[in-house]
């Protein structure tokens, strides 16, 4: 990606350079060519509407293809690939907590195989943040209230800066960090390296200790819907719309369970706003997640999720 | 640049039915609101209440048969740049659930 | 405020003819007055106090970042420090220089009429920018503020206690001031034009201030009332931007850069205006393409209301939504193109006088082109996922702005002092100022443009050490920038005692309504309303100016 | 050049009366177009988190008292009313006539703002103030479901009521202040049929905040009333 964004930069760069010159030379050789001397007088010219019209179609042109090179950038920049493999980010002023799927806890340091698409899930607990690699032309702001997402894939091993780019604060200088690209066996070794549940599974537990499976059961129809296989999928709500079960849908559902009532089902759910912490969240996030391919094991059990089939997407305003 | 413009008042009865047509319509707007139209009860009452602002610009503010065209520019534009300012931060709002 | 009356008994035999100036010296004379030329003067002594102390500021910034690690002083006041520096150029500094001061003085002489049509208004509004002004100054030496000068919430409404509202207030008032200037304007250009005097025949400064005054007028309340929302949110917790109620940080910064973007084209199109001024009478030609430079005036001011999100590709707005903003953004890039390939047309065939203003327009015309190049790469999202807030965006603008419209207006105060004062600057000093600042300005912000590629965030108070060479280098340059500043405020005041005397009401043989009345003009402008049956620029009638005076600059 | 008969208020700048008219009028229309702008930006963020939370906001409307805001609205309607015939008074020339109009939309003025202020104790009483002593129990009746609100999003609506309609409540009291002043000046026999502009402007700056009244009791009050 980085090497497409550079691309990109140098044609930006010979096109401005160009126009710069052209500029520059011109008004340099008219000046001259044409200072003041005595007897020398200046012939009055109205203007040319073609010469008008053609360097305003032209600069139009050149501008459209810089934008349509940048945004197809961008597209590929705003859509993960399926395969990544996601790491939860929680900005706090002034420090960068990232959880690994597998467990481990890293502060202000994320270490990467190299290969990998590596997905960021970030959200902040204060105020608006941005995670920002310099290396890999990459940055993404970070909202309190709402996940964002960006993906990357490292190619070089190596320690890259990591900064934070929105103002946040006294030490928003200080919030910087390093992304650590290893070997995929140096990056296997360094995981083995401390016994850590998986974040999956802290989700699991907190799944049971909160009393959330006595609702969202998963082998009869309880008073949740059951969760089994809706991530991603599209979700039709009480209000006739149908959306797209992402990570913010989940969030929002359970910090915020009456927005958004799945059809069929009463708004009994209690708000867990302030009882579950954004680390805590990360992990039912990341649990909820990992039941959308039934977990080895209970694959018989498996009733058929309470989506019915999706519809047409609209979007009514009552 | 001013030629002289004649005020455009008009006789006082129009200006009462003016007045009575306004509470009218606020009465079908109260109306309106108690029935059930689904997804048209919003642009009913938007509807409605654009009528009234329309009536109360053109013949309470003299903005109608005045000689100067300007004054109707002003208002066009004013709610022109209002519009805009709601559909394009609109346009990120409703499109951020696609992507 | 020291009056600014002149005593002329310096003047030759012939006994001073009284005018703006001279016509009462006492202090309530100046204070009170509804005369635009006095406002106008009045406005110029506040915004270049204004400008010293954001340019003090700016100094504080540049010794800070000398160093990688922070020992100048600590975290917090470099942040309060760049807020001020921000909040004061661009509020008190940016905004009303060149429609306050030159708009004021020239709008009404340009169109010959007698004064703007609200002139109790336009002394109102000074007083507002005054009052806004005390404000952020008591905000300043009373604690300051550390969100930054565009104050994002939820850092601006929960996470910090300094003085928001205060500060939120003097820029409410000082908003206020503006729009009251924009009124006067539209309503002067629209309604006191000389008889005579057609739209196509107005100068291209009347043309720029009228787009500005539309921006003024459609841009600033929205900012209005964001700040008192914030303001509200803060005192009374009515939580609209509170993103633990719901609210959505992102609606702030969507209803604040529906404000703040058009703001920077009422920077610019003001400037544009004195350029095209400068260009057309140094060269001693009509502009090419008159009616394409004037409408590209207004497009400028139209477009620049739909752009807006560009300043927030990366802060969360949806994808489709990037994209069209990012679509729009060139549709601004095009009139200001047109604009700059008019300047250099017009050369073409002139006879270009290298006098200071020119000068300036020549700076103007470079470093305005290489700022609107960068900006267009800004609004390529590839480009700006990268590139936004860091040093390339700070390098944009300041190319933009100190290259745009600092030239501009220092041009444009060049040209007129004459007209202004009845006295003429130091032409040696002038050109030497002017070189300083071209030469201070671009070796302070082109390694900024590097340093932004690089990855270097704006508003670091520190920053790893391999950044270091090329901020020592744009530290050197803001030293040069800030002598090539300083040097015009002395010989402008120097030339306002010793500096030649005027005798002529036309030394440049200009072709402008401006012109047609004495240096400096009388109190009510023209004797008789003057009528207008030439067309704009008419240069090739007037050579024989250029006969009596052969060679002259 | 010649003065016609010498009007007291044309100002010197002015070539005759006229210009000077049309000049307060589009001065007085650019005014009208801040104040649209300044809305704008509350209706903004109204329509945009009417999108986000519509639940809350239904509910949260439902906790307003139409009778009150519909008869807000015809006050303000019958206030326009008396304006518009103040100002043809006005033209007309006819002081007592100007006069006792001026009064009576200074009176309406009033009536409409105690019954905001009847509004404003209701939401003080029922503890709908945003801010620490907030509280939300109520649902949202849609058609007879009761669907629980999160207090949050409720809060989030009224902290716009309050900040909408207590805007507008300013400007009213700003409207009636100017009206009273009118009314003495015009009492003084300061306005004559060649001169009134003070009572035109305000006339304008009066069915302004009248016509952003308009918009904002269908869009605070009326959402989803069906049952």
């Amino acid at each position: 990606m980085a090497g497409q964004v550079d691309a990109l930069y140098i044609y930006l760069l010979l096109v401005s350079g160009f126009m710069t010159a052209l500029i520059f030379i011109s008004v340099l050789l008219l000046a001259i060519k044409y200072r003041r001397s005595a007897g020398h007088e200046a012939k009055p010219i109205e203007g040319s509407t073609l010469l008008e019209i053609t360097w305003s179609i032209i600069p139009l042109m050149v501008m459209m293809t810089f934008f349509v090179w940048g945004a197809v950038i961008y597209f590929q920049e705003r859509t993960p690939p399926a395969d990544a493999t996601e790491v939860y980010v929680v900005a706090k002023q002034w420090m960068w907590k990232i959880e690994h799927m597998e467990g481990q806890r890293e502060i202000n340091e994320l270490h990467v195989p190299t290969g990998q698409n590596i997905k960021l899930i970030m959200t902040s607990q204060d105020v608006i943040h941005s995670f920002y690699v310099p290396a890999f032309r990459l940055k993404q702001d970070v909202l309190p209230g709402r996940y964002t997402t960006l993906w990357f894939k490292a190619t070089k091993p190596g320690r890259y800066h990591l900064f934070c780019a929105e103002y946040c604060g006294t030490q928003h200088s200080g919030m910087g960090g390093d992304i650590v690209v290893m070997e995929p066996q140096d990056y296997a070794q360094w995981m083995a390296g401390g016994p850590t549940l998986p974040l999956q599974d802290t989700g699991k537990q907190l799944f049971s200790t909160l009393g959330c499976a006595t609702c969202h059961r998963f082998d009869v129809q309880g008073r949740g819907p059951n969760l089994l296989g809706i991530y991603n999928k599209p979700v039709l709500l009480e209000d006739g719309r149908t959306v797209i079960a992402d990570e913010n849908y989940v969030r929002e559902s359970i910090l915020n369970p009456t927005a958004k009532i799945v059809n069929g089902f009463k708004p009994v759910m209690p708000t867990f706003q302030g009882i579950v912490s954004e680390e805590q969240l990360n992990a039912l996030v990341a649990y909820v997640k990992s039941l959308a391919q039934p977990p080895p094991g209970t694959a018989g059990l498996q009733n058929p999720p309470a989506t019915s089939p999706a519809q047409p997407q609209n979007m009514q305003v009552q | 640049m001013s030629e002289p413009e004649e005020h455009t008042s008009r006789p006082q009865g129009f200006y009462l039915a003016i007045g009575m047509g306004l509470l009218v319509l606020t009465a079908t707007t109260v109306g309106a609101a108690f029935v059930n139209l689904g997804p048209f009860n919003p642009i009913i009452a938007l509807l409605i209440a654009t009528i009234k602002a329309t009536l109360v610009v053109l013949f309470f503010m003299h903005v109608k048969g005045a000689s100067e065209k300007l004054t109707a520019a002003v208002v066009v534009s004013g709610f022109f740049f209002l519009a805009i300012l709601l559909t394009l931060s609109l346009a990120d709002y409703l499109t951020r659930s696609w992507r | 405020m020291a009056t600014i009356g002149i005593p002329a008994n310096q003047a030759p035999v012939s006994t001073p003819k009284l005018n703006y100036l001279n016509n009462g010296h006492t202090l309530r004379s100046w204070l009170l007055t509804t005369d635009h030329k006095r406002i106008a003067i009045l406005y110029l002594i506040s915004v270049t106090f204004f400008f010293f102390i954001g340019g003090f500021f700016a100094m504080l910034i540049r010794l800070e970042l000398l160093t990688p690690q922070g020992d100048l002083m600590q975290a917090d006041t470099y942040n309060k420090v760049f807020t001020m520096h921000g909040m004061i150029m661009v509020f008190f500094f940016l905004i009303p220089v060149v429609p306050a001061v030159l708009g004021n003085f020239l709008v009404p002489l340009m169109i010959g009429a007698k004064d703007l049509a609200f002139p109790r208004i336009n002394l109102l509004s000074w007083y507002l920018y005054i009052i806004g002004g005390i404000l952020i100054s008591h905000v300043m030496l009373t604690g300051g503020v550390d969100t930054g000068w565009t104050f994002y919430t939820p850092f601006s409404t929960d996470y910090t206690n300094t003085k928001i509202v205060e500060a939120g207030l003097a820029v409410f008032i000082a908003g206020f001031s503006s729009i009251f200037t924009g009124l006067n304007f539209i309503v002067t250009i629209h309604r006191m034009r000389a008889p005579g005097l057609t739209w196509d025949r107005l100068p291209l400064f009347i043309w720029a201030n009228y787009a500005t005054s539309l921006i003024m007028i459609l841009g600033t309340p929205v900012v209005a009332i964001t700040i008192v929302l914030v303001a509200v949110e803060r005192t009374f917790h009515l939580g609209i931007f509170d993103p633990r109620l719901g609210g959505d940080p992102l609606l702030f910064q969507h209803l604040f850069w529906f404000y703040s973007h058009p703001a920077v084209y009422i920077m610019i199109l003001p400037s544009m205006g004195v350029v095209s001024e400068l260009i057309a009478c140094s060269a001693r030609k009509r502009i090419f393409g008159y009616k394409f430079v004037a409408l590209s005036s207004v497009a400028i001011a139209v477009f620049g209301f739909l752009v807006w999100a560009h300043h927030m590709f990366v802060a969360g707005i949806s994808l489709y939504a990037a994209m069209i903003f990012s679509f729009l953004s060139f549709s601004v890039g095009v009139p200001s193109a047109v604009k700059v390939f008019n300047w250099t047309a017009t050369l073409y065939k002139g006879s270009i006088s290298y006098a200071t203003p020119m000068l300036y327009a020549f700076g103007f015309i470079g470093l305005f082109t290489m700022g609107g190049l960068t900006g267009l790469m800004l609004a390529t999202i590839g480009i700006d996922v990268h590139v936004t807030d860091t040093y390339f965006v700070v390098a944009h603008f300041h190319y933009v702005m100190v290259g745009g419209v600092l030239m501009g207006y220092l041009g444009g105060l060049h040209f007129w002092w004459p007209k202004m004062t009845g006295r003429m600057y130091p032409e040696a000093w002038a050109k030497l100022s002017a070189l300083l600042v071209f030469v201070g300005f671009n070796l302070t912000f082109f390694p900024q443009f590097i340093l932004g590629y690089v990855g270097m965030p704006r508003r670091y108070w520190q920053y790893p050490p391999e950044f270091q060479t090329l901020n020592v280098m744009s530290t050197a340059g803001a030293s040069i920038l800030a002598a090539g500043y300083l040097l015009p405020m002395i010989y402008f005041v120097w030339s306002l005692r010793y500096g030649a005397i005027v005798t002529e009401p036309n030394p440049w043989a200009a072709a402008g309504l401006e012109w047609k009345t004495s240096s400096p003009p009388p109190t009510f402008n023209f004797d008789e309303t003057p009528v207008v049956t030439w067309e704009a620029y008419n240069y090739d009638e007037i050579p024989a100016w250029e006969r009596r005076h052969p060679g002259a600059k | 050049m010649e003065h016609e008969a010498h009007n007291p208020a044309l100002l010197h700048h002015f070539a005759d009366a006229q210009q000077q008219k049309n000049a307060a009028s589009l001065g007085m229309w650019l005014f009208l177009v801040t104040e649209i702008m300044f809305f704008g930006g509350m209706f903004c963020a109204y329509l945009v988190y009417r999108l986000a939370h519509f639940n809350a906001f239904a509910a949260g409307s439902q906790q307003l008292s139409i009778l009150l805001g519909a008869t807000n609205t015809a006050v303000l309607i019958i206030s326009s009313v008396t304006v518009v015939l103040a100002v043809k008074a006005a033209e007309a020339g006819k002081r007592k006539v100007l006069v006792g109009y001026l009064v009576v939309t200074v009176l309406l003025g009033m009536t409409f703002l105690v019954i905001k202020g009847f509004e404003y104790k209701e939401k003080f009483e029922k503890h709908h103030v945003p801010g620490p002593t907030f509280q939300f129990t109520d649902t949202f009746d849609d058609n007879g479901k009761q669907i629980p609100v999160n207090p949050k999003e409720a809060e989030l609506f009224f902290s716009l009521y309050f900040a909408m309609t207590g805007m507008h409540a300013l400007h009213m009291i700003i409207g009636c202040g100017l009206f009273s002043v009118l009314a003495v000046l015009a009492w003084k026999g300061h306005y004559t049929p060649s001169y009134f502009t003070p009572i035109e402007n305000a006339g304008l700056y009066w069915h302004l905040v009248d016509i952003i009244w308009i918009y904002l009791f269908p869009l605070l009050y009326l959402i989803s009333r069906h049952s």
